[in-house]
Formats: C-alpha cells, structure tokens, sequence
C-alpha cells in the first residue's frame, strides 16, 4: 500500500501575474486519505485542479500510478502533450467540485451516469443500478428525474458526490465536499470516504473543517499562500503544530 | 474629367481604363458606395432602438403592449424583405401623406382615391411637388431606412427578447432580494448581461443587414449592385464611348471585394466588442481568453 | 391641379428608348423627346428613374407625374392609368440567335420574366426560359443556355451592334400597341398638353426626325 | 366551385402539373392564392432541404473553427467568411457562371444551372456559414463548469461534444438559430428574383406574386398574399424550432407560469 | 428590544406537488439572531426566500417591523399586491445568497456598490468608502477590481457578505454564509454577525454548523420535514433537545 496514486511534485502555477502555487509537493499513497487545509485563497481548489489537469501549471511534475504526464511546451505554453494519456489520468481520477458543476441540462440520474456509459462504456442497466444504489446511499434517491435547479444546495452537493463514486475510479479529488451538509449528513459522507478508503481508494480531501479532516486523513497538508507550511499524520498536525500559521490558524477551533 | 479624355477612340489602354473609370456613371458608382455606408450607419442604431421597443413590450406584462410587441416580432419577421419592400414603401407613403392632408387640407371637397389614383392636395404632398430633386433622392433615402429599420428591427427585437431571457435567473433573483425595482433590474443586471448572449445574433443581423443593400434598388435608392449591373452590362459604340463586352463578372468582383472587406471590419469590431464582455466571466468564451492571455 | 415641376418617370436601363449615359444621365431616344414635349407645352421638368416592376404603381401613388419608358400602349394597362397619343407606332419583336435556321418551336427561347414577350412564347407552347434582366438573355444564348433571345427589335438591334456571333432572325412578330407617355386618370390637364405637345412635333415631322435618329421603330405615315 | 377548379389547375402549376398556360385576364383572388401558394413549394423545397443539409455542415464548421488545428481552424474561418462576407445574389450569379462554365466542360455538371440544384447548392452552403458562425458564438459562451466536469469526468473528443457541448451549444444558439431559419426561407424567394432562370413559367411564390402585380399594376394584392404565405410558413418555424428550444430548455425552473398572473403597473419595466 | 422584526406564521409553500412548508412560525425581535438548523432539503433556503417574498407561499402571513405583507390572490396564485410595500420590505432585509450569487458582469467592487448606489441612491463617494471598508473587513479588499469568476469560493462567498452588509438593512438574511470559509474566517464571520446584533439589526441564519448557531442564537429554530420541530434558546436546544429527530440530529456532533 505504499505505492504512490498520486503524486505532485514541485508544483507551480500562476493565472497571468498572480503566482498562486509556489512548489507545492503532495503524495498520495493507494488506500490514504490526504486532507488539505488552509485559508480561503490559498491555491486548494487549484491545487486539486491542476492535479487533474484541468489546469495547465507551469513547473513541476504529476505523476499517477506511477506515470508522469508528458508535458509538452514550457512555462506559460505548456501542457499535457499526450491526449490519450489525460483521458486515461482522468477517468481513473474522479472530481467533486466545489461548485458541483453539475450539468443543468441533465435529471440527476443522468448526470451520475453519463460519464460510466460514455467514457467507461457500461453497461446501462448496470450502471443505472448502481447511480441509483448511490444516490441512495447519499440520501436523494427519490430526486433522480429532477434537474439540478430544482435542487437544494446539499442535494446537489451529494449529486455530485454520487456522481464521482459512480465512477468508481482509483482515486477521488474531493474540494470542500461537506459545505452544504447537515452535521448528520456530514458524517455520512465521512463515512463513505473513509469505506473508499478502506476498498483502497486514494483520496485527496479539500476542507475547511478540522473535526472532519482529523476524522479520515491518514496525512494533513496545510497549504499557506501557495506553498506547504506544515504537513503530516493528523495527530501531529492538530495536537502538535510546529508553525506559527497553523497554530494561528487552528487556535480558533480548539479555543471554541 | 481628364483632359485627354476628348477623343477616348484614340486612347491607349492605361489612359482608355482611366478615362472610363472616371466617367459621370463611375462617379454615380463611387457615390453609392457612400450611400450604402450611410444607409447601414443610420440602419443598424435605428433597428437596434425599433428591436429594444419591441423586445420590451413583448415582456411588457401589460398584456395589449405585450402583443403589439409580439405581433410585431412575428409578423414583420415573417415577411421576407424583398416582399416587404415591393409594397411596404409605396404604402408608407401613401400613409404619410393621407395624414398630411387630413391635417393640412382639412376641407378638400374630393376623396383621396379616385379610382385607381391616390391624390392628396399640392400642400400635403412629401416632399411638396416643386422641391428640387435632391429633397425627393433624400426623402425616398429615408422612407427606405425607416422601411430597413422596420424589418431589421423585428429581428434585433427577437434576439433582444432570447438574450434577455437567457440572464440566469438568480442573477435577477438576487437583484430583486437587494429592493431593485424590476425597472432597477432590468436596467442594471438584465441589460448588461444580455449582451454577451446577444451579440452573436445581433452581429449575425448585421452581416444580414449588410448582405440585404442590394435591395435597396427596389425602394428607389442608387446602390452599388444597380451601378454594377449598369455598368458591367454589354456596352455598344452607339450608345457610349467606351463599348466594351459582358464585364459584369469584373464589377461583382469588385462588389465583392468590398463586401468582404467590409464584413472582415465588422468582424473586427464585433469581436472586440465580444472580447470586453467576455472578459473574467465564466464561459468557455471567457476561458479562451485567460489561457490565451496567459 | 397645376404642376409647377412635372416629374418624369423612365427606367434608365432600355436603350435606345432611355439609358444612362457615361455623364451618369438620362439619355436616348425618350430624353430628348420628353424634353422637346416640355418645352413645347412649356413645363419644367424633372427626370426620375424607377425600377420597372414598380414603375405604375408609383405613378399612381404620385411619386412622378409621367411615365416616359418605352411603354406600349395596351388594353390592360389603359384601364389603370391613361396614355397621350402614341408617339412611336408599334415596334416588332424579333428573334436574335448564333445560327439562321431556327425553329422557335423546337428550341429554348429566353425572354425577360413578366414580359408580353415572355406571355407569348408561353402561348405558343414553346420552351421559355425566362431571365430577370434582358442583358441576361442574350448572355444566355452565347453559353448555349438558350437558342434564341425574343425581344423588341430596337432593343436587340442596339445590343447585338458590333456581335458579329449573334444574328438578328428575318422573322418578327407583332405584339402590343405603339408606345405612349403614361399618366394618372385624374391628371387630364396634363395629358391634353403632352397630348398637344406630340401632335404638334408629329405635324412639324421633328418626331419622325427623333426616330430616325434613334431607330427605335419605324416613321409614321 | 369555380375556386376548386382552378386549385386544381393550378395547385401544382409551379411543378409543371396542371394547367399549361398563366391566366392571363380577369385575375380572381382565387387564382392569386393557388398560383402564389403553388410556387411556396419551391420556397418550401429549397429551404427545408438547406436547412436540414446545412444543420450538420455548419455544426463540423463551428467545430472546425474552434479547433486547435489550424488547418481546420483557417478552412473553417474562410468558408464562413466568404459566404457570409458576401449577398446572396453575388454567391448566385457566381454560382451560375461557375456551372455554365463547368457544364461546357463536364457534362456532369449539366443540371447544376438549374435552380433546383445549382441555387440549392449556394443555399446550403450559405446557411451552413451563418449557422455555423451562431453555433460558434453559442460555442464560445458555454458555462465553463459544465466543460469541466465534462474534463473531469474524461468524458472526451465525440461523447464530451454530443452529451455535454452539443445540447448546451444549441441550447445558447436556439434563438439566432430561429432567425437564421426564418431569413434562409426568405432568401429563397431570391432565387428566380435574381439568380437562376425560370423554365416555363415554374417559379417560386415571388415569381408568381410578382407576375400578378405586372398584369394587375396593383402591388397591394398579391404581395400582401405572398406575406401572408410567409408569416404562416414562418410561424410554422418559430413553433417547430420553438417545441424542440423547450426541450433544450427543460431544465430551467418554470417560472412564466407564475409571473402571468402578476400585474405591474408600470409601462415599461 | 422585543418588537419582533421578522415574523412569519403558518406559513405554507409548495413547489407545484411538493410541499416544502408545511406551516412554519417563526419571530424574530430586533437585534436578536435566529438560527435556522435542519437537514439537507427541509426547506431552511426555501423560508428565507419567502421571508423576502423571492417565493410565493400558498397560506399564512409574513408581517415586517410590524407591517403585514398585503396578499393578492388566493392558493397557488397568492402573491404580494403592493409592489412599494415589497420594495421597502427588500431594501430592509438583505440575503447572502447560498450559491451567492454575485452579478457575473460587474467587478467585486461594483457588486458591493450597485445596491446602495442604485436603490438606496446613497452618494457615490461615501458608498465606495464604506464597500471598500466591508471589503477590507472579511479580508479581499485586494480583489475589489476582478469578476466573481477569478475568485476562490471563499472569497466569492466573503464579497456576498460585503455585499449585504453595505446596505446597511434593519435585518439580514444569511444562508450558510460560512459554508465556504476555513475556522479562522468563520470566526471573523460569528463576529461580524455577533457585531450587528449588538448593533440592533435582526437576523435569521441558516447554518450547519452547530458551534457557530450556538455561538451567535438568542433562539434557535429546527426545522425537519417542513414544520418546526422543535425551538428554543441554543443552551435548551444543543443541551436538552427534546425531540428524538433533534436528538438524532444532534447526536454526531456531540460524540464527535
Ligand atoms: N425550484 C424548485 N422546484 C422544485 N423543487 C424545489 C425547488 N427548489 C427547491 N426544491 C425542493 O424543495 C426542498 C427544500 O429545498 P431548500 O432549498 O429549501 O432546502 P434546504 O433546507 O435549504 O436544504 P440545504 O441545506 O441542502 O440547502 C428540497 O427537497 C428541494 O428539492
Ligand atoms: N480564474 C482565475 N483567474 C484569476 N485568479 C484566480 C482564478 N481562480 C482563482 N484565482 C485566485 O487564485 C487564488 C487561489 O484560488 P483557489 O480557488 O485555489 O483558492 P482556495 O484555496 O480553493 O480557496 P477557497 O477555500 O476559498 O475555495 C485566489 O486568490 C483566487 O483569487
Ligand atoms: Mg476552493
Ligand atoms: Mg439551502
């Protein structure tokens, strides 16, 4: 279990002038749950999308399962240069927005299935089984013919959940996934991540609440103004802060 | 115009092409050039105001307003242009000057039709019979931008009315929230964001409305496609100095280099216009832009 | 009603009846009789040009006073506006084709859409191919499109001049009445001083002059 | 029925069926409405047909130039900009000498200076040209998150285009798309107007409308019957593209509903 | 201090079959915070947006600072009769939005300003002044010139705070207005809310995150399936919970 899923090495990224990753290292091995905390606009989001290439980064590297992305130009021009291989990336590396960024013009139903019998090439009544088995299991199953606006704002978070296990990929990038979710629903979901884990998922984990990411990370980034100002086992990171940061950081949800 | 252009018989080919190309008829040629750009200039802002009025009251919830709003969108729309003109302009004239004289000459003892003829008194003619011909060249111009502006502009107001309509829904929402008025609204979060969602059927209209000059000759006006044909048509010595065979071909390609390059300026311009609307926002248009920046 | 400016009305694209002139004017047989006309009924008038397909309906509307166009004068039209007297008699139609031998039965004949011309090919059962413009018609048959043009012989005659490829047919038909200046119902005033006007050029021979001049048809008698 | 009489006549007089000859005096209102609705179906022939055609041409151009490929993206680029830089009538009479050019050559290309193909060709290629010009704008303005998850997901190349792009795109086009139906149908009263000749007296409604205003000198008759044509064959339209904008639309909460029962009092809002 | 403010009673709203409201109380005087708790789908956003009338509810009244919205139709056609009276109500009760909702075609700045501007026509200078000072406050005031696009979503939902505090209302509706922030901004938040309370102005607060509603509540409000299940001040409500579907509610985060 010690084989890197993901693994991002030295990375940086800037949109125009803003230099938001400054050399970032994570990795990931197959089964951890790896938590990244920091301030609103400390480059999470980014991070998460630059490690499935929705964005180009600058410098560094990603490597998954072992296989670096080929990059093709340098600095601002460069990005992936083998299509085959993002496909590949992508569809073993599945995404829960943090805008769920569910397609508007789908039922809830067909969002989740659309990618397994699009890209995977499922088998339809399989796969509306198992949509239907997870949309349940975050607790909407009785929303499947509705379109996402006329949902609310936890139910589309666990559309869109439900629409990235169906997926069933290697790994989960999940940005902020319990926003929208009640304490109980919350738990769920800490639930589901910490069952993926134990199938042997790998899992990289944006929050913003500690008690969660204390919860199910087996290795806690805090990330500061684009670069790793602390990282390690969770116990470490909250009971032992080394950093000013974090400590700052943290003092408001232990002193409460 | 030049000096040597006395006996075009004994002209060498260079003086021959630069004596006919300066001909009173190339001249009236040159000119419509400038009447086409000045139709399109006057046209296109006239079109777009006839389009927002009626794209208002078709959401008018008043309903009569809401139909003349519709009514209009859907019934000048369903015209084509051309049948549009062969009728339109000669009625729009006769509507103009049936008010004039019910104003003007109050107490005209004969009707106005007489048989086949429509005749209102001298004082309610437009323009009055005796004014000189450039008043009648001007006045046809602008029945024939008014007609233009007409139909374009049932167009522009189904675009209008498409784009206003495809502002999402919170973003009135929340201007609502915030004690806007729907007037505010409309103004302030509807107007501005309906650009981006009608600017490519608005400039789709404009290249329309630029293809669509050539019909301007069925109202009356001198454009360049009447002047080419006239021009490019088999010439015989009997009738001009400078005969020469079916050149036609040759003045459609000039029309048709000017119609290009024309359409490449606009598109130009439309695309910045694009660009500064889509800048920073959230659409694969506003993305382009970003990575392309970058 | 009185006219201080009669505006005349002409197409500008029918030579030798009326044409636009390298000045950019109207020019050809119907400018300087029109002008003659003014003069002697002492008016003054203006020219205006005018797409043929609208060219009645705007008279009848009032946008020009006259129709000076080549126009003959037939039944139909006479129960819409009215004419002066003729003031050119009946010009024929004939047939220009690149071989002598044709038989109009058995061929394609072009005319200009919505013609008499083009109504009477059709009558006879013969193919008609009809064209938007009468340049068009005669380009037609140089690309063997067609196999003859059918139109009026004043007009073929100018257009074809110097066309050694196309040749003018002996055989021509008569279709419509002479050509007149067309008027309102209402504006009886002014056709009785045209009316006069062309009388007295026929009785001075001036507008028999004018025809020759222009070949656009045959003299009076 | 006199009226029934000349339907049959002349119904499909504009497909060479029926009488041989035009009427040619006495015009009865009846035989405006059969003559001009009889050419409608050319209108109808030529639009339906470059519509249909065109639909998918100008989908692989907006396509094309969205494209990364600059071979594709610059082919793309001069084929809308050269038929949509240019009028209709030039494309025709450009077209038309093209083919009789050709027909001296080849004589495969014998029926292509017949309108029924060689105007519907420049038609299609036209509409294809404005279409895909809109389908790229509508291209252009897709919600970025949508394109995304779509990445995420590794939806790519065909299934991201036709589950993800397409519906969007068309969803954003609809309404210009709309338009650009409604002026194709209207361009092709251009065809025998000026472009392509007219055997035997078979044109299009225009030809016939125009034919009754030459005999009758009266504009205000068959003109206003040719729009009168029009404006149905356009409602027509507007329903069919409006049924299937619905559908691309279902999504969208339904809020008329609720609104129609509110009264503003102002007058413009 | 015990006029209420808001009130809202028996009120009952349905989306066509689905019935959300079933008939919902709640008061809330001036300067007092009332939090909405409840799971994903109860209808806590669904209240708000009938409290500013952005839904039409079917039956029961909403009276603000004493004033009864006038109705004008009955059931499904039910809706406000007085536009004046709706605008006045509006321009007094400002909502951050839980998807906030930040107009797309203006900067960050622009968003703030725009209401203030336009509806209260406040002066121009003085506006910016204090939008910029609200900007400083939940911490981007380097981001007043970028579109709601180029933020991260805690910065979108910061500027949505700003936006509603700008207009300076009598009361505020807030829906998860920290759902997006890390503890230290959370904190920063319960402290402007804290701040406005002691200010006078009212509020109504849908949150999940039940630290911060026992931290800000004078009266907290569960609401399950549509009705209120259970109220109270938070030390009853988190300490005493009477209902066994609040107990269960509650329960994880308790043992956690
Ligand atoms: N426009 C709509 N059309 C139909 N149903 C809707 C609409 N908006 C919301 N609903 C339904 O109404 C119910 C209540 O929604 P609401 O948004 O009020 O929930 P909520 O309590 O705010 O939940 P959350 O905490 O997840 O935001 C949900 O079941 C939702 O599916
Ligand atoms: N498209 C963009 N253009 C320009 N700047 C951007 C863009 N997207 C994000 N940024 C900036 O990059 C920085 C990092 O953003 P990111 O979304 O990664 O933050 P985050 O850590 O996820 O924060 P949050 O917790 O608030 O979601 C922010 O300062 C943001 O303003
Ligand atoms: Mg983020
Ligand atoms: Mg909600």
């Amino acid at each position: 279990m010690t084989d890197p899923v993901i693994e991002i090495r030295n990375l940086h990224k800037s949109y125009s002038a803003l230099e938001v990753l400054k050399g970032v290292d994570v990795t990931a091995p197959a089964g951890h749950v790896v938590s990244l905390i920091g301030s609103s606009g400390s480059g999470k989001s980014t991070l998460l999308r630059c490690a499935n290439l929705l964005e180009d980064s600058q410098e560094g590297d990603v490597i998954f399962c072992g296989e670096p992305v080929v990059w093709k130009g340098t600095g601002l021009h460069r990005h992936p240069g083998d299509h085959a291989q993002m496909i590949r990336i992508r569809t073993n590396l599945s995404m829960v927005f943090q805008q769920f960024n569910l397609w508007s013009h789908m039922t809830i139903l067909q969002n989740v299935m659309e990618a397994p019998l699009t890209v995977l090439k499922r088998d339809r009544a399989e796969v509306e089984a198992s949509a239907r088995a997870y949309l349940d299991k975050v607790g909407i199953g009785d929303k499947c013919d509705v379109y996402p606006a006329q949902l609310s704002g936890g139910q589309q978070q666990r559309a869109a959940i439900a629409r990235a296990l169906c997926m069933e990929p290697k790994a989960l990038l999940f940005d902020e996934p319990t926003s929208a979710l009640d304490p109980e629903l919350e738990q769920e979901v800490v639930k589901v991540i910490k069952d993926l884990a134990a199938e042997g998922r790998t899992m990289l984990v944006v929050t913003h609440d500690m008690r969660m990411a204390r919860d199910i990370s087996d290795h806690v980034v805090f990330l500061h103004q684009g670069l790793i100002e602390e990282e390690g086992p969770p116990e470490a990171v909250f009971d032992a802060p080394q950093s000013e940061r974090l400590r700052g950081f943290l003092s408001v949800t232990q002193s409460a | 115009m030049f000096s040597f252009c006395a006996d075009p018989e004994t002209l060498e080919s260079v003086q021959w092409l630069a004596c006919y190309l300066t001909t009173g008829k190339h001249m009236g040629f040159y000119w419509s050039f400038l009447t086409v750009l000045t139709l399109l200039a006057i046209t296109a802002p006239l079109a777009l105001i006839f389009g927002f009025g009626g794209a208002i009251a078709a959401r008018s919830t008043i309903a009569p307003l809401s139909w003349f709003g519709k009514g209009y969108i859907a019934i000048v729309r369903g015209v084509p242009d051309i049948a549009f003109f062969l009728f339109f302009v000669i009625a729009l004239d006769q509507g103009i000057e049936y008010l004039r004289h019910k104003i003007k000459c109050p107490d005209w003892p004969d009707t106005i039709r007489q048989g086949n003829d429509f005749i209102v008194c001298q004082a309610a003619k437009m323009p009055l019979g005796n004014a000189p011909q450039w008043v009648h060249e001007t006045y046809g111009y602008f029945i024939a931008v008014f007609t233009f502006a007409i139909v374009f502009g049932a167009f522009a107001g189904n675009v209008l009315f498409g784009a206003m309509r495809a502002v999402p829904k919170p973003q009135i929402e929340t201007a609502e929230a915030y004690g806007m008025t729907r007037r505010q609204s409309f103004w302030r979060i509807i107007v501005p964001q309906m650009w981006v969602y009608a600017l490519p059927g608005l400039g789709n209209l404009w290249m329309v409305l630029i293809k669509a000059t050539p019909l301007l000759f069925l109202l009356g006006v001198e454009d360049i496609v009447y002047w080419a044909r006239e021009l490019g048509g088999t010439k015989t010595p009997r009738f001009t100095d400078y005969p020469h065979g079916d050149w036609r071909v040759w003045y459609f390609l000039v029309l048709l280099v000017f119609y290009l390059a024309f359409t490449r300026l606009s598109e130009i311009v439309l695309d910045r216009v694009m660009r500064r609307l889509t800048a920073g926002q959230a659409t694969s248009g506003g993305e382009a832009q970003r990575r392309a920046a970058a | 009603e009185s006219h201080s400016v009669v505006r005349m009305g002409t197409e500008g694209a029918y030579a030798p009846w009326n044409f636009i002139n390298d000045a950019g004017e109207v020019d050809g047989f119907e400018r300087e009789l029109g002008d003659e006309l003014c003069a002697r009924a002492e008016l003054t008038c203006e020219w205006v040009t005018n797409d043929w397909d609208s060219i009645i309906p705007n008279l009848v509307s009032g946008n020009y006073d006259t129709i000076i166009a080549g126009m003959s004068i037939t039944p139909e039209r006479d129960e819409i506006i009215d004419f002066t007297q003729e003031y050119t008699p009946a010009d024929p139609t004939a047939f220009v084709a690149m071989t002598e031998d044709l038989d109009p039965a058995n061929s394609v004949i072009a005319a200009q859409t919505g013609t008499i011309q083009a109504g009477y090919i059709a009558d006879q059962g013969w193919t008609l191919v009809e064209f938007a413009t009468p340049e068009e018609t005669i380009a037609a048959v140089r690309a063997g499109e067609a196999d003859a043009v059918f139109a009026d012989q004043s007009y073929l005659a100018g257009a074809i001049e110097g066309q050694d490829d196309l040749i003018m047919l002996e055989q021509t038909v008569a279709l419509g009445g002479g050509v007149g200046m067309g008027l309102r119902e209402s504006d009886t005033e002014l056709r009785e001083k045209f009316d006069a006007a062309i009388q007295s050029m026929k009785d001075d021979g001036s507008l028999n002059e004018l025809i020759s001049k222009w070949e656009v048809a045959s003299l009076f008698e | 029925m006199e009226c029934l009489d000349t339907i049959a006549d002349y119904g499909l007089r504009s497909i060479g069926i029926g009488e041989r000859l035009l009427p040619r005096e006495n015009f009865t209102l009846c035989q405006q409405f059969t003559l001009i609705g009889s050419g409608m179906l050319w209108n109808i022939y030529f639009g339906v047909l470059s519509l249909l055609a065109g639909f998918f041409l100008a989908t692989a151009v907006a396509l094309g130039k969205a494209a990364r490929n600059p071979v594709l993206r610059k082919s793309s680029e001069w084929f809308i900009f050269i038929f949509r830089g240019s009028p209709l009538f030039i494309q025709f009479f450009f077209a038309y000498f093209l083919f009789l050019a050709l027909k001296g050559q080849y004589p495969f290309f014998d029926p292509f200076t017949a309108a029924w193909l060689g105007a519907l060709l420049v038609l299609f290629l036209n509409t294809s040209a404005y279409t895909g010009e809109i389908f790229y704008g509508a291209l252009q303005s897709i919600p970025k998150g949508d394109i995304e998850a779509a990445d995420a997901y590794g939806l790519s190349g065909w299934s991201r285009f036709r589950r993800v792009i397409w519906p969007t795109m068309l969803r954003l086009a609809w309404p210009a798309y709309t338009n650009e139906a409604i002026f194709l149908f209207h361009s092709t009263t251009l065809v025998y107007f000026s472009g392509f000749p007219a055997w035997q007296q078979k044109g299009d409604a225009l030809y016939y409308a125009s034919y009754f205003a030459d005999k009758t000198f009266n504009p205000f008759v068959p003109y206003p019957i040719l729009a009168g044509y029009f404006i149905l064959l356009t409602l027509v339209i507007i329903t069919l593209m409006g049924r299937i904008g619905a559908r691309l639309n279902r999504h969208l909460p339904q809020e008329a509903k609720r609104t129609r029962f509110r009264f503003r009092p102002q007058l413009i809002r």
